[in-house]
C-alpha cells in the first residue's frame, strides 16, 4: 500500500530523566514573563518630560510596552521621534477587547536605528472617542490608521483622509471586532448562487455547521 | 509561362495589356501570393524567433512545427465577435483600420522586387513611378490618420492617448526618415526606385557603404514609424493596455495588425532598395557566381535580414519613454540627418566633373 | 549625486501645454498593476498630477481567519498573503509564535529555514525583475528569470511538496528534514546562478534605454523613506544600510557573512541594482549555510497543542523580500491567537507611490509600480 | 582612458549590442518548454497531490478533520462488533473530502497518528481540472482509496 511514500524512520521515544545539559530545544518551552518597565530609562525620561502621560510600563519578551494616555499619544510619539530617535514607525494596529473598558486598543511599534531597539506603545479608546492621529509625526501612519478605522471603527482625530481602505465605503460593520460574525454579513453579493439555496450560502447566518450536500448523482 | 503571357498580350492588344491586364494580374499575385502570406508568416516567424530567443519553443501545435499557426490565427480572428463600443464614433471606428492597411499595401506597387523587363517579358514590379520615393514617403504618412482616428473614435482614454502618441511619434520620425533618404537620392540622382537600384549597380557599390549614417537613421526612424519595440509606445501594453486598438476585436483588430506588419515589410523593402541594392547580388566583382540566384530571391533575403532585426530588437530592448523618444528624434536623428545630407551634397559637389 | 525630487521632470514643462486635467482609472484590470491595484490618476496630458491608490479588491480577512484557527493551522494562511514569497511569510509567523511561546528552534532547523528564506528571496526578486522588465517593455528577461525560478521552485517542491504555497515551517521547527541529495542540487543551482544573474545584467544594467527609463525616476530621499516606514530594498536603495537580518538577527543570520548592498540616489535604477546585489548576497548566504549545516533534529520539543500564555503579546519582524514582514500576536491562553496582525511590507511601501509619482509620466508610473515590488495579496490580505 | 573607452562604447552602441548578442546566443541554446500532454512533469517525491486513504489503517480518530484549517474532511463512523474478535470496532460510514476548497497544505497528513499514515497527499497527481466540480472534486471514501493516479486526459477531453 505504501508504494507512494516510504515510511520515515522515527527515533524511538526516550524516557530519560530531565538532563540539565540538554540543549534548549529539547526542553519544554519556557514562555516569557511580564517584567516591570517603570525604571527603564526611556520611561523615566518620558515621565520627566511630559508628566503623567505614561499609564503603565511593562516589558514582555524584551519589548518595552508603554501604556500612553490617549490625548497625549501624538505628543509622546513626537517626543520619541525627535528626542529619543525613534524615527521609524514599524507598525500601527488595533485590537478589540470587548470585556475591557474602554474596549479598543491601538498599538504602535517603534524602532530606533541607533541601537536597534523596539518599543511598543498602546492607547485605549472606545467607539465614540477618537484617538489623536500620528500622521503629523510619521507620514507612514496614514494607511495603517485608515486600516484600524476600517477594521475596528476607531476614529483618528486630525487624520487627513479618514476613509475606509480595504473595504468599500458603506460596508456595514467593522470586521475585526470580536462581535462581528465570522461567517460574514449579507452584503448583497452572493457566492456561487447556483450551488446554494437562498439563505443557505456560506455568507449569512448559516454558521459553521454548514455542510455541503452530497454530490449530485450522474446526470441521467 | 512566357507563352501564356504572349498569348494574353496578343489577345487583348498591347495597350490594354500593359496598362490594365498586367498591372492587375501583378497586383493580385503580389497581394495574395506574396504580401499576405508574407505577413502572416512574418507573425509566425516573429513568435517562433522570439520563442527561441526566450528559451521556449513558440507555436508548434498547429500543423508540423506549427506551420499552420498563421492560418489558424486568421481563422480565429475571422470568426471572432466583432464588437463596436456603444459610444464609439461608428464610421470612424470602421474607417480607421482600413486607413492603416490601405496605404501600406499601396506602397508595394512601386517597390521593385526584381529587375525590369529585359526584352518582351514582364518586369518584377507593378509600376515604376519616376517620383517613387516621394510617393512612398507621402503614402506612409497617411497611415498615421488611421491610428489617430482609431484611437479617438474608440471613446477610450487609453486609446486616445495611444492615438496621440502615435501621431506625435510618426510625424516626428517622418522628418529624419525623409532626410535620411535624400542622401542616397543625391547619389542616385533619381526618385525612381528602379533607377536607384540601377544607379547602385552602375556605381559598383550599395549605398549603405557611403551612406552608413543615413542607413542607420533610416532604420531607427523606420522602427519608430512602424511602432515597433523599442519605440512601441502607441500600443505599449503595460502602459496603455493596447493603445489605439484597445477596443478593437476580430477582423478589425486583424487589419491593424496587418497594417503594422505591412509597414514593417514596406520599411524593410525601401531600405533594401535604397541602401542594399534591391535585387542585386552582393559583390558581383568578387563573387560572380552569385548572379545565378535570381534577383527577387536576393531581394527577399535582404528583407528577411531587416525583419529578423525587427524581431531581434523586440526580443532585447526595453521601451523608450515618450519624451525620450521625442528627444532622440529631434535632438539626435534630425541633426545627424541634416549633417549627413550636407556632407553628402558637399562631397558630391566636389567630386562632380561638371563645372559649378 | 543626490538629485532633488522632481528635478528630472522639470524640462518637460515646456513639452505639454497647459490643458484641462483628465481623470484616468488605472486598473484594477490593467496589465501593469500586478494584480488588482486601482489608481485614480489625475493627468495633464501624459503627466501625472495626482495619484490616489484604491486597494482592497483582494481582501480576504486573513487577520480574522488567524483568530479562528490554532497556531499551527495558521501557517497555510500566511502562504496566501505574499504568495510569491510564502517561505518568508511562514518564517515571520512561526518566528512570532516561537517568541510568544518561548520555543527554541534546533540549529539544523534554523539553517534550513535560512536557506529556504534566501531561496525564496531570490525567487521573489526574480519575479520582481521579470515583471519590472516587462513593464518597462523588455520582454525577454521575463522568460530567463522564470527559467531559473522554476529550478528554485523545484527545490521547494522537493523539500515540502509544494511550489508556491509552501507551508514549509512549523512553530518550533520544520515539518521535514531535507530529502537526500537536496543539498547537492541546491549547491549546484547556487553555483550556476551567478552566471545567470550576469546574463540579466547584460541585458539590462548597461542598456541605455533601461537606464533612461530608470535613472532619476521616482527618487525617494532617505528621510522621506523613513518617514513613510519603508523597508527592504526600497529603503536600502535610498542609501540607508538597514536590514533586519543584520540589525536584529534572527535564525542564525549572525553566524553567516553577507553584505547589505545600498544605493546612492534612491531612484528606480538604484533599487534595481540593490535587488540584483541582494540576490548575489543570498547566494552567498545559502552556500555558507550548506557548508555549515549542522546535524540534529529539525523540530523542538513542543506540546501537541500550542497554547499561548494568558495576556502575552509579541511583535516579531523579519526581512522579507519586499521589506520587513512582521507579526504582532496577542495570546489569551487558548490555542488560537487572540489577535494576529501582520505588518505587510507591500502595504506600507505602496503608501509611498503617490509621493514617487509626483510629476512623473504615465510611462514612469508602471516603472514605479514595478519598483515598489508590491504583491496585492499582501497589500489587501 | 576609461572615459574615452566609455565614450566610444556609447557611440558604437556597445551596451545595446551586448544585449542583442545575448538574445542571439539564446536562439541556439537549449529550450526549457515541457510539451505538456505528451511530456509530463514528474512531481517530486514529497509532492502534495491528490489524497489517498487506507481504510484499514485508519483508526477513526478524526485528527485529520480537526487539523484541517478549512474543515473540508467529513468523517462519520459507528461502533460495530467484530464477529471474529468479538471486540467493538469503529467502522467508517463516510470519509469525504471536498477537494474543491482544499488548499493542499498537508496538515491532515501531518496530523495522522498512524504509522504509516492512513491519509496522505502524495498521489503525484496534479491534473485535477474538471468540468464538473461536484462530480470530480468531491471525493468519497471509495474514490479516495481507488485513486491511484487520475487517468491522463484523453484526446477528446483536451479538445
Amino acid at each position: 500500500m505504501s508504494d507512494d511514500k516510504p515510511v520515515p524512520e522515527k527515533p524511538a521515544k526516550k524516557h530519560e530523566p530531565e538532563d540539565p545539559n540538554k540543549p534548549a530545544w529539547e526542553k519544554d518551552p519556557l514562555p516569557s514573563e511580564w517584567k516591570d518597565g517603570a525604571d527603564d530609562p526611556l520611561t523615566v525620561a518620558l515621565r520627566e518630560e511630559l508628566g503623567d502621560v505614561i499609564e503603565s510600563a511593562r516589558s514582555f519578551a524584551g519589548d518595552l510596552t508603554l501604556g500612553v494616555r490617549r490625548d497625549a499619544i501624538a505628543q509622546v510619539c513626537a517626543s520619541l521621534k525627535d528626542k529619543h530617535e525613534f524615527t521609524y514607525l514599524v507598525d500601527l494596529c488595533g485590537a478589540d477587547y470587548p470585556k475591557r473598558e474602554p474596549r479598543f486598543e491601538v498599538v504602535y511599534q517603534l524602532h530606533r536605528f541607533t541601537d536597534q531597539r523596539r518599543i511598543r506603545l498602546r492607547v485605549t479608546t472606545d467607539e465614540a472617542t477618537p484617538v489623536p492621529t500620528v500622521t503629523g509625526v510619521w507620514r507612514g501612519a496614514n494607511w495603517p490608521e485608515r486600516e484600524v478605522y476600517d477594521m475596528f471603527g476607531v476614529r483618528f482625530e486630525g487624520h487627513p483622509d479618514m476613509t475606509r481602505i480595504l473595504l468599500w465605503e458603506g460596508f456595514n460593520g467593522y470586521p475585526l471586532r470580536k462581535d462581528f460574525p465570522v461567517e460574514g454579513i449579507d452584503t448583497g453579493s452572493a457566492i456561487y448562487p447556483e450551488y446554494y439555496e437562498t439563505g443557505a450560502g456560506p455568507i449569512a447566518g448559516t454558521g459553521t455547521g454548514w455542510k455541503p450536500p452530497k454530490p449530485p448523482q450522474e446526470p441521467s | 509561362m512566357s507563352a501564356l503571357i504572349e498569348s494574353v498580350r496578343n489577345a487583348v492588344g498591347d495597350t490594354l495589356f500593359y496598362y490594365a491586364v498586367s498591372p492587375l494580374a501583378k497586383i493580385l499575385v503580389l497581394l495574395f501570393l506574396i504580401i499576405l502570406p508574407l505577413i502572416s508568416y512574418l507573425t509566425f516567424a516573429e513568435r517562433k524567433i522570439l520563442g527561441y530567443m526566450q528559451a521556449r519553443l513558440g507555436p508548434n501545435r498547429v500543423g508540423p512545427w506549427g506551420l499552420l499557426q498563421p492560418i489558424a490565427d486568421v481563422m480565429k480572428l475571422l470568426v471572432k465577435a466583432d464588437s463596436i463600443p456603444t459610444r464609439a464614433v461608428k464610421w470612424a471606428f470602421i474607417l480607421a483600420p482600413c486607413l492603416v492597411v490601405g496605404p501600406a499595401l499601396i506602397i508595394f506597387s512601386v517597390i521593385p522586387l526584381g529587375p525590369p523587363a529585359g526584352g518582351g517579358g514582364l518586369s518584377w514590379f507593378i509600376t515604376d513611378v519616376n517620383t517613387g520615393l516621394l510617393f512612398i514617403v507621402a503614402l506612409a504618412t497617411v497611415g498615421v490618420y488611421g491610428l489617430i482616428i482609431g484611437g479617438w473614435s474608440s471613446n477610450n482614454k487609453f486609446s486616445l492617448m495611444g492615438g496621440l502618441r502615435s501621431a506625435a511619434q510618426m510625424i516626428s520620425y517622418e522628418v529624419p526618415q525623409g532626410l535620411a533618404l535624400v542622401g542616397p537620392l543625391l547619389l542616385a540622382g533619381s526618385l525612381s526606385m528602379v533607377k536607384i537600384v540601377e544607379a547602385q549597380k552602375a556605381d559598383h557599390t550599395w549605398y549603405v557603404f557611403p551612406q552608413i549614417v543615413a542607413f542607420f537613421i533610416y532604420f531607427v526612424a523606420g522602427v519608430a514609424e512602424s511602432n515597433r519595440n523599442p519605440f512601441d509606445l502607441p500600443e505599449a501594453e503595460s502602459e496603455l493596455v493596447a493603445g489605439y486598438h484597445t477596443e478593437y476585436s476580430g477582423m478589425r483588430f486583424a487589419l491593424f495588425f496587418l497594417g503594422e506588419y505591412a509597414n514593417m515589410i514596406v520599411i524593410s523593402a525601401v531600405a533594401t532598395t535604397v541602401f542594399l541594392g534591391g535585387w542585386l547580388p552582393p559583390f558581383p566583382e568578387y563573387l560572380p557566381f552569385l548572379a545565378v540566384v535570381p534577383g527577387p530571391i536576393w531581394f527577399f533575403l535582404k528583407i528577411s535580414v531587416f525583419l529578423f532585426t525587427y524581431i531581434w530588437f523586440r526580443g532585447t530592448f526595453p521601451r523608450y519613454r515618450f519624451d525620450q523618444l521625442m528627444e532622440l528624434g529631434w535632438k539626435w536623428l534630425l541633426p545627424l540627418a541634416l549633417a549627413n545630407l550636407a556632407v553628402t551634397a558637399l562631397v558630391k559637389l566636389l567630386l562632380s566633373e561638371a563645372p559649378v | 549625486m543626490t538629485q532633488p525630487l522632481g528635478l528630472p521632470y522639470d524640462d518637460h514643462d515646456g513639452l505639454f501645454a497647459e490643458s484641462e486635467e483628465m481623470e484616468l482609472n488605472f486598473g484594477p484590470q490593467h496589465p501593469a498593476t500586478h494584480g488588482v491595484l486601482r489608481l485614480k490618476l489625475k493627468i495633464n496630458g501624459e503627466k501625472i498630477v495626482d495619484t490616489y491608490p484604491i486597494i482592497g479588491y483582494l481582501h480576504r480577512g486573513t487577520e480574522k481567519l488567524f483568530e479562528l484557527h490554532p497556531f499551527f493551522q495558521n501557517v497555510p494562511h500566511t502562504d496566501r498573503m505574499d504568495y510569491v514569497a510564502a517561505a518568508t511569510n511562514n518564517q515571520a509567523y512561526v518566528g512570532a509564535v516561537e517568541k510568544l511561546l518561548g520555543l527554541v528552534v534546533p540549529p539544523r532547523a534554523r539553517y534550513i529555514r535560512m536557506m529556504l528564506a534566501e531561496l525564496q528571496r531570490i525567487s521573489s526578486h526574480l519575479l520582481w525583475l521579470a515583471t519590472h522588465a516587462i513593464d518597462i517593455g523588455a520582454m525577454t528577461p521575463f522568460f530567463y528569470t522564470f527559467r531559473e525560478r522554476e529550478r528554485i521552485l523545484d527545490l521547494f517542491e522537493e523539500y515540502c511538496g509544494a511550489r508556491l504555497t509552501l507551508n514549509c515551517m512549523r512553530p518550533g521547527g520544520l515539518p521535514h528534514d531535507l530529502p537526500v541529495g537536496w543539498t547537492d542540487r541546491c549547491r549546484k543551482l547556487m553555483d550556476d546562478f551567478p552566471a545567470k544573474l550576469d546574463e540579466y545584467e547584460e541585458l539590462l544594467t548597461n542598456n541605455r534605454i533601461w537606464k533612461k527609463r530608470t535613472v532619476g525616476i521616482g527618487v525617494l530621499p532617505p528621510d522621506v523613506a523613513i518617514d513613510y516606514g519603508i523597508t527592504g530594498p526600497m529603503l536600502r536603495g535610498s542609501g540607508i544600510r538597514w536590514d533586519v537580518r543584520k540589525a536584529l538577527p534572527y535564525e542564525a543570520y549572525d553566524e553567516v557573512e553577507f553584505e547589505v548592498p545600498i544605493g546612492q540616489n534612491g531612484d528606480t535604477y538604484d533599487r534595481y541594482l540593490v535587488r540584483m546585489a541582494e540576490m548575489r548576497q543570498s547566494v552567498r548566504i545559502i552556500l555558507q549555510c550548506l557548508d555549515k549545516l549542522p546535524d540534529g533534529p529539525v523540530m523542538a520539543r513542543r506540546p501537541r497543542v500550542l497554547k499561548a500564555a494568558k495576556d502575552s503579546e509579541v511583535y516579531h519582524g523579519i526581512e522579507g523580500p519586499k521589506g520587513e514582514i512582521g507579526f504582532y500576536i496577542v495570546g489569551d491562553g487558548t490555542p488560537n491567537p487572540y489577535r494576529c496582525h501582520v505588518r505587510p511590507p507591500s502595504f506600507i511601501n505602496l503608501q509611498s507611490l503617490p509621493e514617487l509619482c509626483k510629476g512623473a509620466l504615465i510611462a514612469d508610473l508602471v516603472a514605479l509600480i514595478g519598483t515598489t515590488d508590491i504583491v496585492l495579496g499582501e497589500v489587501d490580505r | 582612458m576609461s572615459a574615452i573607452k566609455r565614450f566610444f562604447g556609447k557611440i558604437m552602441l556597445l551596451d545595446l549590442f551586448a544585449g542583442l548578442g545575448l538574445t542571439f546566443r539564446h536562439l541556439f541554446r537549449e529550450k526549457v518548454t515541457v510539451q505538456y500532454p505528451e511530456e509530463r512533469w514528474e512531481p517530486a517525491h514529497r509532492f502534495r497531490g491528490m489524497f489517498r486513504l487506507d481504510e484499514d489503517r485508519c483508526i477513526k480518530c478524526t485528527l485529520c478533520a480537526r487539523d484541517c484549517p478549512i474543515d473540508i474532511i467529513y468523517i462519520d463512523f459507528h461502533q460495530e462488533v467484530n464477529p471474529e474478535t468479538g471486540k467493538k470496532d469503529k467502522v467508517l460510514d463516510r470519509f469525504d473530502i471536498d477537494v474543491q476548497r482544499c488548499m493542499f497544505c498537508g496538515l491532515c497528513e501531518e496530523g495522522c497518528p498512524t504509522e504509516p499514515k492512513s491519509i496522505w497527499l502524495t498521489t503525484k497527481t496534479y491534473e485535477l481540472a474538471s468540468y464538473d466540480r461536484w462530480k470530480n472534486l468531491y471525493v468519497d471514501m471509495d474514490q479516495l482509496q481507488e485513486w491511484k493516479v487520475r487517468p491522463a486526459y484523453t484526446d477528446d477531453e483536451i479538445a
